[in-house]
């Protein structure tokens, strides 16, 4: 956090000198560890193996927080009989077909709601389409009232499901698979148990190279879980942060550009299951759940309008039609394997650098070789411009400019001070940005580039009869434009203001600005492009432009910008009260229920109904917002609670089970099942994998090393805005490598001489920098060396070097398609690597040794197990 | 390849510094354990080229010959006052050149007057030079005037040949300081050997520039004459020899890059040519050649005083033990260096 | 020429308080004058640090129509004023003089860069949009289903983007029938 | 005129100078145990002083690759890596696994014995120590270095001839004379932190001090920066930081105390700072008193030359 996010560090600061412990885990000693009372190194990859143990430490202590668990979560809910765990089946939980290697999942769901569940043709369509990732705001959606056995006895039920599953991350096991000694383990256990409860809160904080893993989704499941436990969600000082690396990385995902989501969360329609509105916004809110999802047509209906305007009608389904349809995985990653095959045509990059940024490198530039057209709107001549003259593929030979057909346009883009507009900080806070300045020359705004590209499509179909043109004609994409700008007349640049008051929403009938999503209608009166950030213009005011000075407010600093939904700084912050609605302690008072106003308040907006007592009972058959009770806080989940086990919504189980990283020296400790069996890989030539066990030891020992890469506090990610500044570079001129004392010796590298880390994919150089921060561990009995890369380096900028994501592969967590780009295995050697096309060469020489293209098996789980698995969803079937 | 300092070896390198046993020299104290950052530099050693001990050397003779021509002038020895007069006059104007050269911006060299420091030796000397310069160049002058035909001594040039006198005898008794404050110039400096032997480097300065001034008078002066320029010569070498064998004693391990390096081939230099040219000179009597090499060598023992210590200081800036290890001592002792009402 | 004399320090050294040159004495005019620059700005704008998430709040400071400073916002309940380097960094981000200005075109199988103007760029970019919509334009996918789409446009946008533009980049390609549009956030 | 302690000893610098009435003495606390090594100050020094880069070299010492103070570095983080480390016999056989307060997989507490951590990450931002007997000012020959109203010490870009004199004065090594390309600015002059003296002038706080995340700059006056620094030493002392300590708060050093001061967690040397430094010219009356000796025995040697019998 010192590293990356250095001024939020200083909120540790803060509560270090309040005498609060620090701890950090994390591979490599950092700054971070620098300021922590207890670093704790640990083996990469193996979070869920050290979090499960603190779970199983507290299951097997009773240390949970009894009444918070029993009141707000659903351990005491039961499970379907069916249910098989993977303590059972070797690492693979109860409904695995080893052919799509997904699950059917109606073994996961609660008892007698089998039928919720996904066959698993339906789990392998919901991987394609990261549908995951709608639970941002979702949870999921299950029938409001499942049953529950309140002693937490039933060998069912949630809480004893997960005792059993957690039962052998022993901290013996930890220490074997992590490399952490039991006492450090411990220490950990003891103060995170010990600072959780009534009187305190533990807050757990991750940076995103969390996702960046096969198995991102349940490392951060596995802290949700912990953090449950304990009591530690909705109430102040407690959470999980998650620390976003973006200015607007939050709001890229709210108001997304991705193509399985539409604003708000909804899903993107896929063609076979959304064929009409209906179909659409019913598998958006399940009918009998609980909560504010069963506005989802409201929601759905505002936005639809928000894009179509008065074309969009009752009558024509609101022109749901207009929305493409997914079939599949589009993502970043098969949208470049398609473009080597020559499948796609144009390129917008906007303010992205994948030559850099992304994994494997040299896919992504060769794929770019393969456009038609590339668009680069950028602040600086960035890598993704120059590919087809200064890369690593034109030195190999791979791109010859005279040979690549591929039409570049580079646009010179406006900065954040060129500009107004809104940026969504990493605790779902907007902030509005005023324009300091016009910028110079051709450089423009985003909004200004789609704006008028948007105004000459149509210009250019006015006349065509086509029906592919009419979402384009029939677009609602008349904004006012200023009068001053960088242009003028018909290039002028549009009000960003206007936008976000469009994506705020307001009455059709007389432009009134929402003020909060309740005030959205189903029956087309309403438009709302972003439902979750309605309110934002509440009254007619930019609320996201609020600037009262934080000394001159509440700790909660309520009036500076504005924070989704409804301004509300802590989520499900009806758990910081009791069942009965009074604040767990006076500490940790935050919001409460008043019973002589007879409605909720305290420090934070209350995320709950105003006016619903915490002694509300559902009346029975009640669904919806109806159905919340009054003490059911986690308001988006279809039954109010916390879920400790998730029946639906994952791909990969609905416990968090530890697996090796795809890339790893050593056998799975646990199980059978090596690697996460559902990831989502591209088994071709151009992305060849590092061998694992249980592949042969000669061929894993190819690559004997563990790799790991992380961000320096002195760049930012790809060095597009960093690399380029004189007073950065200096600060961190020149790509290299960490390594310990002991691999130095092992292969004679020298601090401040060069050495190159190798893998399947390519050979990296760097300066070595020999540090005992970094330490070798010893796991299952052997030791093992780690290194750690910085990846912010290019052929670009004041200062140049090789990139460090050239060398992962692409595999997926199956969940959310984010790559695994923060652990693999890797060769280091002294010396520069060979240039031109021996690097080639010297690379397919590792690729021969390893057979890494020999498409090793990725259900490794005995076989027995995996057909006892499969025999549970096919019960389920003849059932 | 170079190979940088590791991290964990050098951020204390805490341990025996660098044996610098060279020549079979050996060092003056005890190596002594000190941590430093990375083996950096604490101080940073002065930005001056040859300029500045050139400068220093020129400022010496041209003081010491001041003094010569004087006394010359005096004592009715004209080929000793016009030797001297002349190279005071020239050595001026190279102490003016080298002095304007060293300046980061030499185009700003009069804002050397805009004030008068007393807290500055720099400025100091600039005054004292701004006191002596123009009376030994108008010496110099009327030296030059007298060389013209009588005809041509008309107006401001017979001024100049009147005043040749009296200017050469403020000239001389102004010449000394010039000769000394260089010593304070190099010693009012966090630079460890310079500042540590403020006590000695007057005189050692000050005998190396009464050794060089001899020494061209005994290069350039018939041996009639060159009596007061030999004894200058000789008395100027024992001075500088022994203050140096002091100065040596009281610096500490900061005597050690005296013996090092390019500071010790000149510093063993300058001792061998100043004793050559010393005894040389004693027996020189009235051979020419002897004393035109003795001369030469003083000459040459002076210039390689100067350079000498010059590095030597530059170098001990450069290595963090002599900032290091008597600072730690004193503190180890429990002796800080407190103000004490 | 008296007041140039006057004002000579030597003489301030001898007439006033500071004998040994050290303050008042020594000062030159211009010293008298040095003011903050920021206290001349013609403007300053509120904004946020366009690098991670944390949000700090900047204060950015413009004279004649050039960014002369930018720096934390104490009133931030965020960062309280405080930046990291590369929010301090942030003026040299915008000043930078490596920033591109002009539009530059690299046309098939060319090797070096071209220059183009800015409304010719978008009008041959929007070009290529309607073309290769077209011919890559699907009703149904091979199994008939209903997708009314293009697969031949892609984009990747980064997370320095505002939430506006976002909108509008998402509006814009769903009607165009593009869903691959793609961001950080997934990366 | 001169006063008592004009060289050497406590006094208020700006009074001591010749201003009458002047703001309090200003000044920074560097508290380097809650410094994070981001170097944000680094860079807003630079951005507000429009000062050059230093160079891109990668210097393989932990993350520092600016290397010390100098002309174009007005605020310097170092970085300290203490490992214990192969301890005694150094071998290269699998060591321990943790790092602070981490014990081995088999036990091995050997690494800290007194409970502490065995392996510390020190960062440090250093600065000009406007020291209160500053050796720069008093030996520039131009005047334009100079106190100000504030207690600080700034050059005067517009006097500076670059002389030079300063940078060897300096018993820290901070002032340098910038080396670059003729018509950059600057070029040949003096240069160093200026403690933001036009920023002061606005009342606004230096640019590296805004800047800190963790308050490890703090800004303020001296004597309430003092008092800080003092009982953030007892806090830490109190905590069990037994190595924590002050450097350069103390009015009697040798410096008679500098503007901007330190908490330091390790000797000072460690850090790249003198451990006992003196302002040269506290030694300046014994200097010129030598010169003196030295000028009048030259004098006095070239009349003796001239005496005796003429050959």
């Amino acid at each position: 956090m010192a590293e990356a996010h250095p001024v939020g560090f200083q909120w540790v600061m803060e509560a270090k000198k309040r005498g609060a412990k620090v701890i950090h885990v994390d591979p490599r000693f950092t700054r971070t560890s620098a300021m922590a009372h207890t670093h704790v190194p640990i083996r990469v990859g193996t979070d869920i193996a050290f979090l499960g143990g603190i779970v199983n430490y507290v299951l097997s202590g009773e240390l949970d927080f009894r009444e918070y668990l029993l009141a707000y979560t659903n351990a005491a809910t039961i499970v379907s009989e069916d249910y098989v765990d993977a303590e059972e089946f070797d690492g693979l939980f109860s409904g695995f077909d080893p052919d799509t290697r997904t699950y059917d999942t109606r073994s996961w769901q609660y008892a007698q709601q089998e039928h919720t569940g996904n066959s698993e043709a339906g789990t392998h369509q919901q991987r394609e389409t990261a549908s995951s990732m709608q639970h941002e705001t979702h949870g999921a959606q299950m029938p409001g009232f499942p049953p529950r056995d309140e002693t937490l006895q039933h060998p069912n039920c949630v809480y004893q499901i997960l005792k059993r599953h957690f039962a052998r991350y022993t901290p013996e096991m930890v220490e074997r698979i992590c490399g952490v000694s039991q006492e450090a383990f411990l220490e950990v256990c003891h103060a995170w148990t010990e600072n959780s409860g009534r009187d305190r809160t533990t807050a757990l904080v991750y940076s995103v190279g969390w996702t960046q893993h096969s198995v991102g989704v349940q490392y951060i499941r596995t802290g949700a879980i912990l953090q449950l436990l304990l009591g530690n969600m909705g109430r102040p000082g407690g959470g999980i942060m998650a620390l976003r690396g973006h200015a607007s990385i939050q709001g890229s995902t709210d108001i997304p550009t991705l193509y399985n989501l539409l604003p708000g969360y909804l899903p993107m329609p896929h063609a076979t299951d959304h064929p009409d509105l209906q179909s659409w916004v019913d598998k958006v809110r399940q009918p009998g759940a609980k909560g504010f999802w069963s506005n989802a047509d409201a929601f759905a209906i505002s936005l639809l309008k928000s894009y179509w305007g008065d074309a969009a009608t009752a009558e024509n389904d609101y022109c749901f039609d207009y929305i493409p349809k997914l079939t599949g995985d589009h993502g970043t990653y098969r949208t470049v394997l398609d473009m080597i095959d020559g499948k796609v045509k144009g390129y917008f990059l906007l303010g992205q650098n994948p030559a850099v940024g992304s994994a494997h490198g040299r896919a992504q530039r060769l794929g770019m070789a393969n456009l038609d057209w590339l668009v680069v709107r950028d602040l600086f001549e960035i890598e993704s411009a120059s590919f087809w003259k200064n890369s690593p593929e034109v030195e190999t030979g791979e791109i010859v400019p005279e040979e690549c057909a591929t039409e570049v346009f580079l646009l010179p883009a406006a900065s954040h001070v060129e500009k107004e507009g809104t940026f969504t900080q990493t605790q779902r806070m907007l902030q509005w940005r005023e324009k300091a300045l016009d910028p110079r020359g051709d450089c423009r705004s985003e909004l200004w580039f789609f704006y008028h590209l948007g105004r000459l499509l149509r210009e250019r179909l006015a006349g065509s009869t086509e029906e592919r043109d009419r979402p384009l004609l029939d677009l609602a994409w008349d904004y006012p434009v200023h009068d001053s700008g960088p242009a003028s007349g018909e290039w002028a640049e549009p009000s960003a203001e206007a936008v976000l008051m469009e994506i705020n929403g307001y009455e059709v009938a007389t432009r009134r600005p929402l003020s909060s999503f309740n005030e959205m209608k189903a029956d087309g009166s309403t438009v709302g492009g972003c439902w979750i950030y309605t309110g934002v213009f509440a009254d007619g005011v930019n609320q996201a432009a609020r600037r009262k000075p934080g000394s001159e407010q509440s700790w909660v600093a309520p009036e500076w910008g504005w924070a989704w939904p409804a301004n509300r700084r802590i989520l499900y912050n009806r758990a910081s009260a009791d069942p009965d609605g009074k604040p767990w302690s006076e500490r940790k008072a935050y919001v409460w229920w008043d019973e002589e106003a007879g409605q909720w308040t305290g420090h934070d907006v209350p995320d709950f109904e105003k006016t619903k007592p915490p002694s509300y009972r559902a009346p029975e058959g009640a669904e919806g917002v109806k159905a919340i009770e009054g003490v059911d806080p986690f308001i988006m989940q279809g039954d109010g609670k916390g879920a400790l086990y998730v029946p639906q919504g994952l791909i990969d189980g609905p416990l968090p089970t530890h697996y090796e990283p795809v890339e790893s020296p050593f056998r799975n400790a646990l199980y059978g099942q090596q690697a996460n069996p559902t990831r989502k890989q591209y088994s071709r030539d151009d992305n060849p994998l590092n061998p694992s066990p249980p592949s042969s030891e000669e061929a894993v020992a190819v690559f004997p090393y563990i790799f790991t890469t992380s961000r320096l506090t002195e760049h930012h990610t790809a060095g597009g805005m960093s690399r380029y500044l004189q007073y950065l570079s200096e600060l961190q001129p020149e790509m290299f490598v960490e390594v310990s004392p002991e691999l130095a010796a092992e292969r004679g590298l020298v601090n401040g001489g060069w050495c190159h880390v190798v893998t399947a994919r390519s050979a990296v150089e760097g300066r070595v920098l020999v540090t005992d921060r970094l330490r070798p561990l010893r796991v299952e009995g052997r030791v093992v060396h780690q290194v750690w890369l910085p990846y912010h380096w290019g052929t670009g900028g004041m200062v140049t070097g090789d990139s460090t994501n050239d060398l992962f592969g692409i595999t997926l967590d199956p969940n959310v398609l984010i790559q695994e780009s923060k652990v693999g295995t890797c060769d280091v050697r002294p010396g520069r690597r060979p240039t031109g096309p021996a690097l080639r060469e010297y690379v397919e020489g590792y690729v021969e040794r390893a057979q890494a293209n020999d498409g090793a098996p990725v259900v490794t789980a005995d076989a027995d197990a995996v057909r006892a698995s499969q025999a549970v969803a096919d019960r389920g079937e003849q059932a | 390849m170079t190979e940088l300092k590791r991290p964990e070896q050098d951020a204390r390198r805490r341990g025996r510094g660098r044996r610098r046993k060279r020549d079979g020299e050996q060092s003056m104290v005890p190596e002594a354990e000190f941590t430093s950052y990375y083996g950096r530099p604490i101080v940073k050693p002065a930005p001056w080229e040859a300029d500045i001990p050139a400068y220093m050397f020129f400022g010496g003779l041209a003081a010491g010959s001041s003094m010569l021509a004087a006394g010359g002038d005096l004592t009715e020895r004209p080929t000793l006052r016009r030797v001297g007069r002349v190279a005071s006059l020239l050595s001026l104007t190279v102490t003016l050149v080298t002095l304007i050269h060293d300046l980061g911006r030499p185009s700003r060299f009069l804002n050397m007057l805009r004030t008068m420091k007393l807290t500055s030796p720099m400025s100091v000397g600039t005054w004292i030079l701004s006191a002596y310069g123009p009376f030994a160049g108008l010496a110099a002058v009327s030296e030059l005037v007298d060389m013209l035909p009588e005809g041509n001594r008309r107006g401001v040039l017979r001024l100049a040949s009147a005043l040749g006198k009296p200017a050469g005898m403020v000239a001389a008794v102004t010449a000394p300081p010039v000769a000394a404050y260089t010593a304070v110039l190099l010693a009012d400096t966090a630079t460890p050997s310079w500042h540590e032997a403020y006590r000695e480097l007057p005189f050692v300065f000050v005998g190396s520039a009464a050794a060089a001034a001899g020494g061209l008078g005994l290069l350039a002066v018939p041996p009639e004459e060159a009596g007061p320029a030999r004894r200058m010569a000789v008395g100027g070498a024992v001075l500088e020899m022994a203050a140096e064998q002091q100065m040596e004693r009281s610096m500490g391990i900061t005597a050690e890059p005296l013996h090092q390096g390019t500071a010790g081939r000149l510093m063993r230099a300058s001792k061998a040519l100043t004793a050559l040219g010393a005894v040389g000179a004693l027996l020189s009597g009235r051979s020419r050649l002897a004393g035109i090499v003795s001369g030469a060598a003083l000459i040459t023992g002076s210039v390689c005083t100067r350079f000498g210590i010059f590095h030597a200081g530059q170098e001990s800036a450069k290595d963090p033990r002599y900032t290091v290890v008597p600072q730690r001592e004193r503190l180890d002792r429990g002796q800080p260096i407190r103000y004490e009402d | 020429m008296a007041r140039e004399w006057l004002g000579w320090p030597v003489l301030r050294q001898l007439t006033g308080r500071d004998f040994l040159g050290r303050g008042p004495a020594v000062r030159s005019a211009n010293t008298d004058e040095i003011s903050a620059r920021t206290e001349t700005a013609d403007r300053v704008a509120r904004s946020v640090c366009p690098y991670c998430a944390v949000g700090c709040g900047q204060k950015v400071y413009v004279k004649g129509e050039q960014v002369i400073q930018i720096e934390g916002d104490p009133d931030s309940p965020i960062s309280r004023g405080r930046l990291c380097p590369k929010g301090s960094a942030s003026k040299n981000l915008v000043t930078s003089p490596l920033r591109q200005t002009k539009v530059r075109y690299r046309r098939a199988y060319g090797t070096e860069w071209e220059d183009l103007d800015l409304e010719t760029a978008m009008n041959m970019i929007a070009d290529r949009v309607v073309s290769t919509r077209a011919e890559t334009w699907q009703d149904v996918d091979e199994h008939g289903r209903r997708v009314r789409r293009t697969l031949g446009i892609a984009g990747l946008g980064g997370a320095t983007l505002d939430n506006e533009e976002n909108f509008l980049i998402k509006k814009l390609f769903t009607a165009m029938g593009a869903v691959q549009i793609e961001n950080q956030a997934r990366i | 005129m001169i006063g008592k302690n004009s060289l050497f000893g406590p006094i208020d610098p700006a009074v001591e100078s010749g201003y009458s009435d002047p703001p309090a003495r200003k000044g920074f606390f560097t508290d380097t145990s809650v410094c994070i090594g981001c170097k944000a100050c680094e860079v807003a020094c630079k951005e507000w002083n429009a000062i050059p880069d230093d160079g891109f070299d990668f210097l393989g010492m932990s993350y520092d690759n600016t290397g010390a103070l100098g002309a174009s570095t007005w605020r310097h983080v170092a970085f300290i890596e203490q490992p214990a480390g192969r301890r005694d016999g150094g071998s290269s056989a699998p060591v321990d696994l943790g790092m602070p307060s981490i014990r081995t997989s088999d036990g091995d507490t050997a690494a800290e014995e007194d409970g502490k951590p065995d392996f510390r990450w020190l960062m440090s931002s250093d600065v000009c120590k406007h020291c209160t007997h500053a050796a720069c000012l008093d030996v520039c020959p131009t005047g334009s270095l100079f106190r100000t109203e504030f207690g600080t010490v700034v050059v005067q870009d517009d006097i500076c001839n670059g002389c030079g004199y300063c940078v060897p004065a300096c018993p820290y090594g901070v002032i340098e004379r910038r080396k670059g390309p003729e018509g950059a600015k600057n070029v040949g002059i003096a240069q160093k932190c200026t403690l933001c003296y036009d920023r002061l002038g606005a009342g606004m706080t230096p640019a590296c001090a805004q800047a800190c995340p963790t308050e490890s700059i703090q800004f303020g006056d001296v004597d309430e920066l003092r008092r800080r620094a003092e009982e953030r030493l007892e806090k830490l002392h109190a905590d069990g930081v037994q190595e924590a300590r002050l450097y350069g708060h103390d009015p009697n050093d040798g410096v008679g105390g500098a503007g901007a001061f330190f908490l330091l967690l390790d000797e000072p040397e460690v850090y790249g700072l003198p451990p006992d430094p003196v302002v040269t010219t506290r030694d300046l009356p014994r200097m010129f008193n030598r010169a003196t000796a030295a000028a009048v025995t030259l004098f006095a040697g070239a009349v003796l030359s001239f005496l005796g019998r003429r050959r």
